[in-house]
């Protein structure tokens, strides 16, 4: 086809530098952010320093890594999953329980049964069109009750009886963890297939307006299902990794995971109406947690009510200083 | 385009499960107890029933109007806790202060809310979040962390008392009802509250005060909240910040959608918010009458949940 | 009016009052010394030592454990720079990276009070790496003593079970139907305590029917929740045991509600705080078996002679009292 | 041998029977006009057409064969592409990733070759005129741009049958020529369109054929040039050609009797704000319809909405009354006496989940009620009458607005400004996207407001509305005032002309 018309400037708003500054700071806010802290805490804490620290932070970001992955994509198409902290546990549970079969086993199961609790959701909340928040919350509440049923109410912890798998969890290469090296690799991936391929593509087009994407022939249902399976998988591997880790299924962990998963997808820039959202955002926000949570414990001594205090009021600064940076850019 | 085809009621058949499956659910579980369950048409059960979900429906109340306000709030909790937190510490002046007290947290809770809502234009589910964690570790700050008994008499009557026959905490939380659902039903900013859950973009065009109308939401939300942390207080004689109110925000969520408001704002239903909460409760004493263990009672709530959010879900309408 | 609790320093410190005392360790049991072990000698004095705390102190025990940890260091003469202690808020995943976190920072000697008995891989291997004995308060670590920890100081939970029960077949003159109030589920203690109670209760005194059991995680407002609830459904209930003493003043509050005299039922619980000891004492609740939260002076005292060479024991069980009618009124100045 | 052809069917929504027994066929290389009023059935035709929507009977026949869509993106890959309604991109997207969606072009391993999707989709959008970085945010484009994205994507497949459903209802005039060179292109090489839209005159300009549907119903269909134009717009509204003659296209009567004296009721100078809008002075009498022209993105919509307090200003002053508006909110310039209807009905204008009652009531509940309660009383009253005034058809006031025709839902949204009985209207697009018959009757519905001493500002993209509606025109661009047209020189011609010499004048960028 040729040219038809002289092309005329539909750019109404015009590209200033500025613009372009505020906006990377926008996009990598959470990463500024975590660059300060870091910064600040390496100069007031001498044994933050450590590399050792740095493994330590990095090794315990680990799972709740996966999980916020897992969310990143959920809430970038517009939903949300509550389950996944449930399913944390309930896939650390299985995976010690099935680590008596060998070590692809212990890996394995977990991811079967968590993600077919993502396929659950996925299908409810795709087909059904029920609210992802109420479909996710009856998944935690029934993925809890599993985990109970199965481990005889919570009292009995099962141990991993793989050496295998055990040693996978506490061993490590260059002094840093195997699982951190293994959710690098998840991450990559998951990087990958959120910006450099079609799925990815549709993520974002879901979320950005589903009626839209269903036009342009996204097929909105099975990306939505996708995306649930994908929370449930990434957290039944977080429980594994995590049963590894610890050498057993312990049953009293992952209450309010969902929600540290939450903050930290959202302190990395991702929006929770959909539509956008990085994953270099949401390691960000992961380590950024971590990082304060060790910044606390260096002070040493901080009673437990102010951790808390101190947690609360570092959300708000951070979420509130974001939502300015992206005003800022929206002025602009 | 002519009027006939105008007329697009939905029709009756159609409408009917989404609008009073709850109720149908109540009667349902209600049957089974009378049935199978010893000593549950007694009136004392029927009041233990009631004292203990008493609580639930007040927060859930509040979270009804923030929901319908498309939003949602995560701090009712911990609100509830530092009701119960500053209650001790100023019971020396009286019950009157001390309840005062608690309710001006409540204001100042829901003010910082609704400010990072409407002005700072945070999501609400992130906004609420930072007090979710930091309002309990504040309670638990104020109160040294120590649980403290309440020996007030007055304190104690509106926690374990009677007026008429019905426990104070019933006569309570049907005011509040009743209340709430005149707000919604009759005044100025019950009309602006769902416009602004319904179009918010809309609503401030229209030159409704859309900022002041989510704080006065959230505002109200809190207050509610520290209303059943002070009750919360009342009942069990004494006041313990880091169990108060735990994990409610859950289930007043639960019970608003259960009850048949859409998390999509624009709707609130009052009635129906009651009956969730009374659903999920029955389910909770049906499973403890029976001894069932915590595990069947988690799975047999989601599958109540999912069932009668399916029932009561919108068709999609454009 | 308002009642004014202790401060959280002098219930803790009230050391001479409620002192732990550890039961002479069983003959032949096993022990373990610095050379087995492995470790260098240190001198707490200036030594760095952590402390990591399981959950939140928001409860008496919790409180006087902490507190009492802290008053021991200070006692001996330890800069409150040395102890490095954390709360892990109840997140067990918390916990772990809060110990390892201390690890890495340098300390000699780790005091953990775990929230959960198994899982402790990954410290364990770090810890042993660096030759730093570990001191597991309150709770036992499912382990192997000398070579991932040193040794566990601590309550027979299972005992303190089989003692409640013994009280509550001589409250109910050995029959009658009892409900439990369970703690939080999956907790150890709560398993512990149940398996106890149980199991003893079938021994000395079959014709008490256990016919209820339902969660109140250890809470006083769902321990009130669900006696109200049991009280209804099973108006023959004549015994509650619960397993700490919030659910049982929960319990308490819920038999008054339902119009019940002191004494209709009975309660025996666990714990000894002020409050439940004064339940007693008020008739409300019939005895209560101590799990005493003091374990600084023992903890140091175990460091001192582990750090001179001398043997500790596998488990230094401490020897929990008892309150009931007749010891209540006396021995609550010492309650925490 | 048609090309694309349904026989008989039915498409029956809750309630609601949206089409009834419609056949419909599409030759090779033709352009067929679907015309009819709002909720005619002619977005459920097309819905039916690409797999949106399963018919509820009768038959689907394409390429002469009997063919079945599950979705739209079956439809897409048998060769049937689609514009629908309303935009339907994704705003946050990039505006190649919008262009290139579900067919992004791929390097090693089946990623997506970024580099390549960019570079083409500039490319392809020179074409219609799009000059971006089509790396940004689409929702950061001019919405006619948007649709020259829609536009380019549907004909950007190898497609037998293009779909357009009011494509031109946010295009410029020059848009709009772009869009008939494509047509015209398309149509040169046997692609069959299907082309929707409420402006008669485009279709006269570049549609063959002419389906008319009525209430769901098929009431005419044919060659469109033996169709006259009145007997079109009969067949359309099921009325007699004669009325229709008699009334007329537009449902303006002609000048206002404004009193050309009297102090003008908004004045509004050296408005500012940042990027957008550059001292922009006009002023509006009591009795006088001032029109605000330009091109899309000339920065009428955001002059309406920093008058009505709702868009940032840095600087100007607006007077209602003689009384200056100080720190515009809309909460403030509604109190002053200004109603803004937005441009974007569902998006800014009703609560589609409220009644016809809440929503006309909104903005007035604090004069409906006393301490805080309101009166349903009042309510009932002026919603009676502004139901009745603006002749809003409904089952009654309790009706959902989001069920209401696009043309009555602007009457409620009418009612909800008259009843705050404003000094000022400014109205944005007053008769976009609704049907001649409303058309009609909204334009007389302001001139009925002006004549009982409203000062309006009319918003219309659409020139002969303007000009025959307006006393005045003020002419934007890029956020300035580049022209007025008063007395006998506003006419359609004059119109294009100042919009053009601007064109030519302004373009070195400014820059502040
Ligand atoms: N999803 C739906 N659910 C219920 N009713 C619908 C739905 N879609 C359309 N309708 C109804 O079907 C009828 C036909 O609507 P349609 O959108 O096809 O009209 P149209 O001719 O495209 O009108 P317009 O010119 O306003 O675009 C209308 O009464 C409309 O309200
Ligand atoms: N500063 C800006 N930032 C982002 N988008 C902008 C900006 N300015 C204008 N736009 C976009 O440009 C589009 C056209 O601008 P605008 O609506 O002001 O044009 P208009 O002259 O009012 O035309 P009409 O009212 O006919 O649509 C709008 O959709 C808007 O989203
Ligand atoms: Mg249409
Ligand atoms: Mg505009």
């Amino acid at each position: 086809m040729t040219t038809l018309v002289a092309p005329v400037e539909n750019d109404v708003r015009r590209s200033e530098r500025s613009d372009r500054i505020v906006d990377l700071v926008q996009r990598q806010g959470a990463l500024a952010v975590l660059v300060v802290v870091v910064i600040i805490a390496a100069a007031a804490f001498p044994n933050f320093r450590g590399y050792d620290n740095a493994g330590t932070i990095l090794i315990a970001a680990a799972p709740p890594a996966l999980i916020a992955l897992g969310m990143t994509f959920v809430i970038i198409t517009g939903g949300i999953d509550l389950s996944v902290g449930s399913l944390y546990v309930l896939g650390g549970v299985v995976s010690a329980y099935a680590s008596k079969w060998g070590f692809l086993p212990a890996l394995l199961v977990p991811l079967a049964l968590c993600g077919l609790v993502g396929v659950v959701n996925g299908v409810l909340i795709a087909y059904t069109r029920m609210a992802p928040f109420i479909v996710t919350l009856a998944a935690l509440l029934g993925a809890r009750g599993l985990m109970r049923a199965l481990s005889n109410e919570g009292s009995t912890t099962y141990l991993v009886g793989n050496d295998g798998f055990r040693s996978f969890g506490t061993g490590s290469f260059l002094g840093i963890g195997y699982p951190v090296w293994l959710v690098a690799v998840v991450f990559v991936l998951g990087m990958v297939l959120l910006s450099r391929t079609r799925f990815g593509r549709s993520v974002y087009a879901v979320g950005g307006s589903e009626d839209a994407a269903s036009l342009m022939g996204v097929a909105v249902r099975r990306t939505k299902v996708t995306v649930y399976v994908m929370s449930g998988l990434l957290a039944g591997l977080a429980g594994a990794i995590n049963a590894a880790k610890l050498g057993s299924g312990v049953t009293v962990l992952g209450t309010g995971m969902e929600l540290d998963a939450i903050a930290a997808v959202v302190i990395g820039g991702t929006l929770l109406t959909g539509g956008a959202g990085t994953i270099a955002g949401t390691i960000a926000g992961v380590l950024l947690l971590g990082v304060i949570q060790n910044m606390i414990n260096q002070v040493g001594n901080v009673p437990s009510s102010y951790q808390q205090v101190i947690s609360g009021a570092f959300l708000a600064v951070v979420v509130v200083a974001q939502t300015y940076l992206v005003k800022l850019r929206r002025r602009t | 385009m002519t009027t006939e085809a105008l007329v697009r009621r939905p029709t009756f058949d159609r409408a009917w499960l989404p609008k009073y499956g709850v109720y149908a659910a109540i009667v349902l579980l209600v049957l089974y107890n009378v049935a199978f369950t010893p000593n549950f048409l007694a009136w004392s059960n029927l009041r233990i029933q009631l004292v203990q979900v008493a609580p639930i429906v007040i927060v859930a109340l509040g979270m009804a109007l923030v929901i319908g306000t498309e939003g949602i709030d995560l701090s009712v909790g911990s609100v509830m806790a530092l009701a119960a937190a500053l209650i001790p510490l100023y019971l020396g002046y009286g019950v009157i202060a001390a309840i005062l007290v608690s309710l001006i947290a409540g204001v100042v809770v829901g003010l910082i809310n609704g400010v990072l809502v409407a002005r700072v234009g945070l999501q609400p589910i992130v906004a609420t979040l930072a007090l979710f964690v930091g309002g309990r570790g504040l309670a638990l700050v104020i109160s040294h962390g120590q649980l403290k008994d309440v020996r007030n008499d007055d304190l104690i009557f509106l926690g374990s008392g009677d007026f008429l026959g019905l426990p104070m905490l019933v006569w309570i939380a049907a005011l509040l009802v009743l209340v709430v659902a005149f707000v919604v039903r009759r005044t100025v900013f019950g009309r602006r509250l769902l416009a602004v859950g319904g179009n918010r973009a809309a609503t401030e065009l229209a030159g409704v005060p859309v900022k002041r109308v989510l704080i006065g939401v959230y505002v109200l939300c809190a207050v509610l909240a520290s209303i059943a942390g002070l009750l919360a207080v009342a009942r069990i004689q004494s006041s313990d910040a880091s169990s108060v109110g735990l994990l409610i925000e859950l289930s007043a969520i639960t019970a608003v959608v259960v009850g048949g408001t859409p998390l999509t704002g624009g709707k609130v239903r009052v009635l129906g918010t009651v009956a969730g909460a009374l659903l999920m409760q029955l389910v909770i004493a049906t499973m403890i009458k029976h001894n069932l263990q915590p595990s069947t009672t988690e799975m047999v709530q989601a599958v109540i949940i999912l069932v009668a959010v399916y029932a009561a879900r919108e068709r999609k309408s454009r | 009016k308002s009642e004014d609790s202790d401060t959280p320093s002098t219930s803790g410190g009230n050391a001479s009052a409620g002192a732990q005392v550890a039961e002479s360790a069983a003959p032949g049991a096993k022990s373990c010394t610095l050379d087995q072990f492995g470790g260098t000698k240190i001198d707490l004095k200036t030594a760095k030592i952590g402390f990591s705390q399981s959950e939140k102190e928001a409860n008496p025990f919790r409180i006087a454990e902490t507190q009492s940890i802290k008053d021991e260091a200070a006692k001996l003469g330890i800069p409150a720079a040395n102890l490095q202690a954390t709360n892990a808020n109840s997140q067990f995943n918390k916990q772990i990276s809060d110990v390892e976190q201390m690890i890495d920072s340098g300390v000699q000697l780790l005091v953990i009070a775990p929230l959960n008995s198994d899982g402790w891989d990954s410290v364990f291997a770090k810890a042993s790496a660096k030759k730093i004995p570990i001191i597991t308060i309150d709770r036992k670590i499912n382990a192997d003593s000398c070579t991932d920890y040193l040794t566990f100081i601590g309550s027979d939970f299972e005992k303190q079970g089989q003692r409640a029960a013994d009280k509550m077949a001589a409250a109910l003159g050995n029959k009658g139907s009892v409900a439990i109030l369970l703690g939080a589920p999956g907790n150890n203690v709560t398993t512990l305590r149940t398996k106890g109670f149980k199991d003893q209760i079938a021994k000395v005194a079959p014709e008490i029917k256990i016919s209820f059991e339902q969660t109140g995680q250890f809470s006083r407002e769902e321990g009130q929740k669900v006696t109200e609830q049991l009280l209804q459904s099973n108006s023959d209930i004549n015994g509650i045991y619960a397993e700490n003493d919030e659910m049982a003043l929960g319990a308490e509050v819920a038999l008054k509600g339902a119009g019940k005299a002191k004494g209709d039922v009975k309660i025996v619980s666990i714990d000894g705080t002020k409050g439940a000891v004064q339940g007693i004492v008020d008739g409300w609740i019939s005895a209560v078996i101590e799990s005493n939260p003091r374990f600084g002076p023992l903890a140091f005292e175990t460091a001192t002679k582990f750090f001179n060479g001398e043997p500790i024991p596998e488990d230094i069980i401490i020897a929990d009292r008892e309150y009931d009618e007749a010891s209540a009124k006396t021995d609550l100045g010492s309650a925490y | 041998m048609p090309l694309l052809e349904v026989t008989d069917v039915n498409k029956v929504f809750p309630g609601v029977r949206a089409l009834d027994g419609v056949t419909f066929a599409l030759q090779p290389g033709e352009v067929h006009a679907l015309v009819g009023e709002n909720g005619a059935g002619k977005s459920t035709l097309i819905k039916l057409l690409t797999g949106v929507y399963q018919p509820d009977g009768g038959e689907l026949r394409y390429r002469d064969e009997p063919a079945r869509f599950a979705t739209p993106m079956d439809a897409q890959r048998a060769g049937i592409s689609t514009i629908y309604q309303e935009v339907n991109l994704v705003p946050l997207m990039s505006v190649a990733h919008n262009l290139f969606l579900g067919r992004e072009p791929r390097s090693a391993f089946g990623l997506v070759d970024e580099k390549r999707m960019v570079r083409e989709a500039s490319e392809i959008l020179v074409r219609y005129g799009v000059t971006t970085d089509v790396r940004r945010p689409l929702g950061t484009m001019a919405l006619g741009a948007q649709q020259m994205v829609a536009l380019a994507r549907a004909v950007m497949v190898d497609a037998k049958v293009v779909i357009m459903d009011e494509p031109t209802s946010s295009l410029e005039p020059r848009e709009v020529e772009t869009l008939f060179g494509v047509i015209r292109d398309l149509h040169a090489r046997g692609i069959g369109i299907v082309y929707v839209s409420h402006r008669l005159d485009e279709l006269y300009q570049i549609c063959d054929a002419v389906t008319i549907l009525r209430d769901g119903k098929v009431v005419h269909t044919g060659r469109l040039a033996e169709l006259e134009r009145i007997r079109l717009v009969s067949l359309m509204l099921g009325r007699d050609m004669s009325a229709v003659r008699r009334e007329g296209f537009t449902g303006f009567a002609g000048d206002h009797t404004g009193a050309a004296d009297a102090p003008p009721v908004l004045k509004v100078t050296g408005l500012s704000s940042r990027h957008r809008l550059h001292d922009i002075s006009f002023a509006v009498r009591p009795g006088e319809v001032v029109g605000l022209g330009g091109l899309l993105g000339a920065g009428r919509s955001e002059t309406i909405k920093a008058i009505g307090g709702a868009y940032p200003v840095d600087a100007g002053e607006i007077e209602v009354g003689g009384k200056t508006l100080k720190n515009p909110t809309p909460v403030r310039a509604v109190q002053a006496g200004i109603a803004v209807q937005p441009e974007d009905r569902k998006a800014e204008g009703i609560v589609a989940g409220l009644s016809i009652r809440e929503n006309i009531a909104l903005a007035v509940l604090p004069r409906m009620a006393r301490l805080g309660l309101v009166s349903d009383r009042k309510i009932d009253k002026i919603v009676d009458t502004y139901m009745t005034r603006l002749r809003i058809k409904a089952s009654g006031p309790d009706q959902r607005v989001g069920d209401l025709s696009g043309g009555n839902q602007q009457k409620v949204l009418l009612a909800r400004l008259l009843a705050t009985q404003p000094r000022v209207l400014l109205l944005d697009e007053p008769t976009r996207g609704i049907d001649v018959g409303a058309k009609a009757e909204v334009q007389a519905l302001i001139d009925e407001l002006a004549a009982d001493g409203l000062g309006v500002v009319l918003v219309s993209s659409d020139a002969e509305e303007l000009v025959e509606g307006a006393d005045r025109v003020v002419v934007l661009r890029d956020g300035a005032v580049v022209g007025e047209l008063t007395g006998t020189n506003v006419t359609t011609e004059a119109l294009l002309e100042t919009i053009a010499a601007a064109a030519v004048s302004s373009e070195e960028p400014h820059d502040n």
